[in-house]
């Protein structure tokens, strides 16, 4: 076990790094010369060096990408030239907004699906599993941004009982989190399903059964653990999906997270916050994709106990 | 035992390596077989006996080629295969071919019954003209006792015995010297069994093959070997010939396999002279 | 060998049975759905003789069922700058079935082979595949998208590429996934010890076997780059002004949501059923092809 | 002699457990297979049955369908009655069934690692019974299993109670399997290929554990088997399977030493080392039949080497053959024609 977690720790930082390595890659392709762009069309020749000089774009690649790593370990992405704030200090305002977004979404999606996907897999090809399975591939193909956009149509604009933007009230937050937590609700519902009726059919259920238990009991006890250990690994590869979600969802709802910061911020090319907001995002999703690990290593004793 | 071999097995070593589970660094190795010495002439049969873990299987396979072994030499018709370069080695494929033990995984499902035997020339295009390979195919499937109309047909059209035929064929394609069977009848009923050990019987008077034969029962090893070596943790801890084994085994665990062998009728031979429906004898 | 193979197989088989005309439909009416917005992408703008700079404002803003100045009926309304609707989804339609099999080929192909290969092979390329791809699952699809296309600029071809680079990935990890599972099948041994070559064992006899759930994975993709490219047009890094997109059109209705809500809605509706067509096919698919994926 | 009389006696009371022309049918692709036809049997008190037969013979089924554990919705019992303590357990709900299973019927399976849970341990597994059935609390149920524990042979069992499954080898998992399948005392415990998951050695200790059990619990056994020779010690009586249905059954000694079915005798020779060494083997012809498209008459017209016009007009019905001895029954029409060899 010891082994385990200090191997998942080593890979979660050596993804870290991959993931830096990247974005620093991807954003010194970028065509436009950022001085450039901070310092305007009118800059004359020295301007532009003396504001190279002190972004550092004139020093030798390696030397900047040391630094950038420097910066990320620090948590210092630089100047955001559009607000002139350290674009650290932007992420960390929108960063809480979403990461309520996201774990409301969560839980949500964790309540509803659950008791769907138990329902269709003990009902299995009845009418009540077929609606559930249907109605969870149809949610599934729902493209978030127009789903966001009907919702807000009927609710907000039509109807009128529920604000369409900003984080002011409670009622603000009910559109986009059930925009986000809807395709994780049919994911989780078609993986519960199938993950329970996969266990029906193992020899322990078939144990179980000999040893006089009720079809209740042997769900609730033997069947939802050993279906549920794999969702989990499954439930943390979703964040991935709900944090890429945010960045749609927020632009729609124009909710003030890392999402809409990040969009905004391609939109003007302010890069440092762009940088910014992808590494925490990506940090944020390895962090719990690493705890869930962690999680299914606990939980399934195979791995817990392997030497 | 004057002539000369066909398969000679010296000092014999293979073993798995152990990874580290931090970086996968290789920290040690589980040693499968750890000394094994055996020699097999043309025209013999040699029973490889053992339970799991014994290290049988890892002995036939390393002799076909898909493991490689650590230590010790592996000779056939007195060239040594375990230092041979991919070219000789193919050349060697010819010579040895194996029966794999689960007629359900062994025979590739998308391809037709000829198609499969067949394959081997593929390989080997100068065994069988190309005009003539549909009909060698048939004569083959005629010979292993499969009707040869059926050679358009898939493996999961037949029963595990027939697909066991058709794993035989394939071996035969390649008119090879020695035929490894790895567990070949074991996932097999016991009249169907019975049907494919004679098979395997005439097929090796008619074609003088030698057999390395790998079981964990003993009863098909004592009926189809000439010689028989008991393996155990990777060792050959007994060697001799069934008879000479089942009447009068020296070595501890070869006692201890042999005695737990289910007899048919336990009242017949006087070892048990309990009556039904009490202890079983050891 | 003990239990009868009737008693294993028979619920899968039951299952199968009555389920079979059930996945005959749910194959041939998604096909005929995506065949005909194929066909209408194709045809239809070129019939309106459909061009997105053209602005005609007198017919902003008209709902569905208008009857234009000029005598034809808008059956889908016109946009904010007077565009007919209907023509200008196919259009988008268009765009998103050509950026949709581009990338499915690209990213298919190049995932399959890498990933076969370093199934196969193991080693080093098996390491640094498996690394890239860890690196790439932590950024979410979408995001990496963004950030790719903001740096490459808009245009189809930049989608294209974007939506390759961030799905070959899949296909790797798919193929990867099967030839380690077939691998170590008695039947692929069975061709070693027979001496063919790796090319014949990777292509002839791994290949065949690993291609039912790279198919399935496929046909969902399909679903899913077409979704992306629509959520990129959506937030402005896709397709470039000027090209038909769903997402875009979608994105320029918002501003317009409560006095033309038909720009936003219908592309929207064209969009999930196209989605939703590739996500029925993919499971008919698999269900036809290997029942026990289900859960994939 | 004496046996004899017992086993007369005993067959005199009622018996513990009596399947009569149980009929179960699973349906396919490929269209409805009759997988049990028309199978009887009784179990008495302390005694031991096997069944015998290849696969897809129906000896597997058998047991699922008195423990209600056919795959559903596939496979269902279509006819006759399973008469235990005078209930029909083919015609009661399957909660009722699973009332008695444990405290009246156990079951062990083939393989033991699939048959336990991986993710609890293993004490918690055999205090179940304890805990569901008898309302136990945690502690006493768990003494109680580790006391089961250590009947069935697992060493250091005070320790070994709190690991998972998958930290046993395979034969003492088929030991915790036994416990469990023991814990309530059941007065018939069914074992479906106990062994043959197992090696050798390891056989033949399970098949010691399970005798000596019986001989202190004097409950019921039924031994389902594809292994002639596994069975040979423990078994009194024998039901051999073919097809769906009950070919010949009888004192073991009596059906193996004077077979009176060819589809037996034709089993006997096929087995590797029961006759002498280099001697060809004797195998049935052909390949067991399709369930999907059974021969008409007798199934095994096919492959026996004795068949008549006549064994395709009719399936045969079991019988007292002449000469046979008492209680050996064979569903064959030429049964006289059929000599023993040994």
């Amino acid at each position: 076990m010891l082994g385990y977690v200090i191997r998942r720790i080593l890979l979660a930082v050596f993804v870290l790094w991959g993931v830096s390595t990247v974005v620093f890659i991807i954003v010194r392709l970028v065509p436009a010369d950022p001085a450039l762009l901070i310092a305007g069309d009118t800059a004359t020749a020295d301007q532009l060096a003396a504001l190279r000089n002190q972004m550092g774009l004139d020093r030798p690649p390696l030397v900047q990408y040391g630094s950038f790593l420097g910066g990320v370990v620090t948590g210092d992405f630089g100047s955001s030239y559009t607000q002139s704030v350290p674009a650290m200090q932007l992420v960390a305002q929108a960063l809480p907004n979403t990461a309520l977004l996201a774990f409301l979404a969560v839980l949500g999606a964790l309540v509803v699906s659950f008791p769907l996907g138990v329902v269709a897999a003990v009902r299995v090809n009845r009418p009540i599993d077929r609606i559930v399975t249907t109605g969870s591939l149809i949610v599934q193909a729902l493209p978030s941004f127009w789903i966001g956009v009907v919702l807000l149509l009927i609710f907000s604009r039509t109807l009128k009982w529920l604000p369409s933007a900003d984080l002011t009230s409670a009622q603000s937050l009910i559109l986009p989190t059930t925009v986000l937590a809807l395709p994780l609700i049919a994911l989780l519902t078609r993986l519960i399903r199938s993950g329970l009726i996969e266990v029906n059919g193992e020899g322990y259920i078939n144990t179980a059964r000999a040893k006089g238990m009720r079809e209740p009991a042997i769900l609730f006890t033997h069947a939802i653990r050993n279906a549920l250990i794999p969702i989990i690994t499954v439930v943390g590869l979703a964040f991935g999906t709900l944090l890429g979600g945010a960045v749609v969802t927020e632009t729609v709802f124009s909710f003030p997270g890392i999402g809409k910061l990040l969009v905004s911020s391609i939109h003007v090319r302010d890069y440092s916050v762009v940088q910014a907001c992808v590494i925490v995002i990506a940090a944020a999703f390895v962090l719990i994709n690493l705890l869930v690990d962690l999680l299914y290593a606990y939980l399934d004793p195979r791995v817990r106990l392997a030497k | 035992m004057t002539e000369v071999s066909l398969l000679k097995v010296q000092n014999l070593r293979v073993s798995y390596p152990i990874h580290s589970s931090i970086l996968q660094r290789r920290i040690g190795e589980n040693m499968a077989v750890k000394d094994v010495n055996f020699t097999i002439s043309a025209g013999q049969t040699v029973g490889l006996v053992g339970e799991s873990g014994s290290g049988k299987s890892t002995v036939a396979r390393t002799i076909i080629g898909l493991e490689k072994a650590d230590g010790g030499r592996i000779e056939f018709e007195g060239r040594d295969i375990t230092q041979s370069t991919r070219t000789e080695l193919k050349a060697l494929r010819r010579d040895m071919q194996m029966v794999f033990q689960d007629p359900f995984a062994s025979l590739n499902p998308r391809l037709s019954v000829q198609e499969i035997i067949v394959e081997p020339w593929l390989a080997h295009p100068d065994v069988v003209p190309k005009n003539r390979r549909a009909s060698e195919a048939k004569a083959l499937m005629d010979r292993v006792g499969l009707n040869p109309d059926y050679a358009s047909r898939f493996p999961h059209q037949f029963s595990g015995g027939q697909r066991q035929r058709i794993g035989i064929a394939r071996a035969l394609a390649l008119q090879p010297k020695l035929i490894i069977c790895d567990e070949a009848v074991s996932a097999l009923d016991v009249s169907v069994q019975a049907q494919v050990l004679n098979l395997l019987d005439d097929l090796k008077q008619e074609f003088n093959l030698a057999y390395l034969f790998i079981s964990h029962d003993l009863s098909v090893i004592e009926h189809i070997c000439d010689r028989v070596l008991v393996l155990n943790g990777g060792v050959v801890v007994e060697e001799g010939t069934p008879r000479e084994l089942f009447e009068n085994p020296q070595d501890d665990y070869t006692k201890r396999l042999f005695a737990a062998v289910p007899v048919i009728r336990p009242w017949l031979n006087g070892a048990s002279s309990k009556p039904a429906g009490t202890i079983p004898r050891y | 060998m003990t239990t009868a193979p009737t008693t294993s197989a028979a619920p899968a088989m039951t299952k199968a049975r009555r389920s079979r005309w059930g996945v005959h439909t749910r194959t041939l009416v998604p096909c005929a759905i995506i065949a005909l917005i194929a066909v209408g992408a194709i045809f239809v703008p070129v019939l309106y003789g459909y061009d997105p700079l053209r602005v005609d404002l007198a017919d902003r803003l008209k709902p569905p069922g208008s009857v234009l100045p000029n005598g034809s009926i808008a059956v889908f309304g016109t946009d904010q700058i007077g565009s007919d609707l209907f023509a200008q989804m196919m259009a988008g339609a268009r765009v998103s079935l050509i950026i949709g099999a581009a990338t499915l080929a690209i990213a298919g192909v190049i995932g399959v082979l890498i990933g076969m290969l370093a199934g196969y092979y193991g080693g080093w390329l098996d390491t640094v595949l498996m690394r890239v791809a860890d690196i790439q699952l932590a950024f979410p699809a979408i995001l990496l998208a963004v950030l790719l296309a903001a740096v490459l600029g808009q245009g189809v071809l930049n989608v294209i590429i974007v939506l390759s680079i961030s799905n070959w990935v899949v296909f790797a990890r798919i193929a990867r996934s099967q030839v380690l599972a077939l691998k170590d099948r008695e039947y692929v041994e069975a061709a070693r010890t027979l001496g063919l070559g790796n090319f014949h064992i990777i292509f002839r006899t791994l290949l065949p076997g690993s291609l039912p759930p790279i198919l399935v994975v496929g046909t969902v993709e399909l679903g899913h780059v077409v979704l992306a490219e629509a959520a990129l047009s959506f937030l402005g890094v896709g397709v470039p002004m000027g090209t038909a997109s769903l997402g875009s059109t979608i994105a320029n209705g918002v501003q317009y949501l409560s006095t033309a809500w038909w720009i936003s809605t219908l592309p929207g509706v064209l969009l999930l059923l196209l989605v939703l067509a590739t996500g029925v096919l993919g499971d008919a698919v698999r269900d036809r092809l290997d029942p026990r994926l289900r859960s994939l | 002699m004496t046996e004899q009389l017992v086993a007369d006696s005993r067959r005199a009371q009622s018996p513990l457990l009596s399947v009569r022309d149980l009929q179960v049918e699973f349906t396919t692709s490929a269209g409805i297979a009759r997988a049990l036809d028309g199978v009887s049997f009784d179990v008495q008190a302390g005694e031991t049955l096997a069944i015998l037969g290849e696969s897809g013979s129906g000896k597997s089924v058998t047991s699922q369908a008195i423990m209600a554990l056919l795959p559903k919705p596939a496979g269902s019992i279509v006819g006759g009655s399973i008469l235990y303590d005078g209930i029909d357990l083919a015609k009661e709900p399957v909660s009722r069934v699973r009332d008695l299973c444990a405290t009246d019927i156990a079951m062990i399976f083939q393989d033991p690692l699939s048959s336990l849970n991986p993710v609890f341990r293993i004490g918690d597994q055999v205090a179940e019974p304890f805990r569901r059935r008898l309302g136990m609390g945690k502690k006493e149920a768990l003494a109680r299993a580790l006391e089961l524990l250590k009947r069935v042979g697992i060493a250091d069992a005070e320790r070994r109670i709190s690991n998972y499954p998958h930290q046993f080898s395979g034969g003492q998992r088929q030991r915790i399997m036994i416990a469990m399948a023991i814990a309530l005392k059941p007065r018939i415990l069914i074992a479906d290929e106990p062994t043959t998951a197992l090696d050798v050695t390891v056989q033949a200790q399970i098949m010691r554990l399970l005798a000596e059990l019986q001989a202190e619990t004097g409950m019921a056994m039924i031994l389902i088997s594809h292994d002639l020779g596994v069975v040979a010690d423990s078994a009194s009586r024998v039901a051999i399977m073919y097809a769906g249905r009950i070919i010949e059954t009888g004192g073991i000694r009596e059906v193996y030493d004077h077979p009176q079915h060819p589809y037996t005798k034709g089993l006997l020779d096929s087995i590797p080392g029961a006759h002498a060494m280099g001697e060809p083997l004797r195998p049935i012809v052909g390949s067991p039949p399709n369930l999907l498209d059974l021969p008409a008459g007798c199934a095994f017209h096919p492959r026996c080497p004795i068949a008549v016009p006549e064994c395709r007009a009719a399936v045969p019905s079991l019988r007292e053959p002449e000469g046979a001895a008492l209680g050996h029954h064979v569903a064959c029409i030429r049964a006289e024609e059929v000599r023993s060899h040994d």
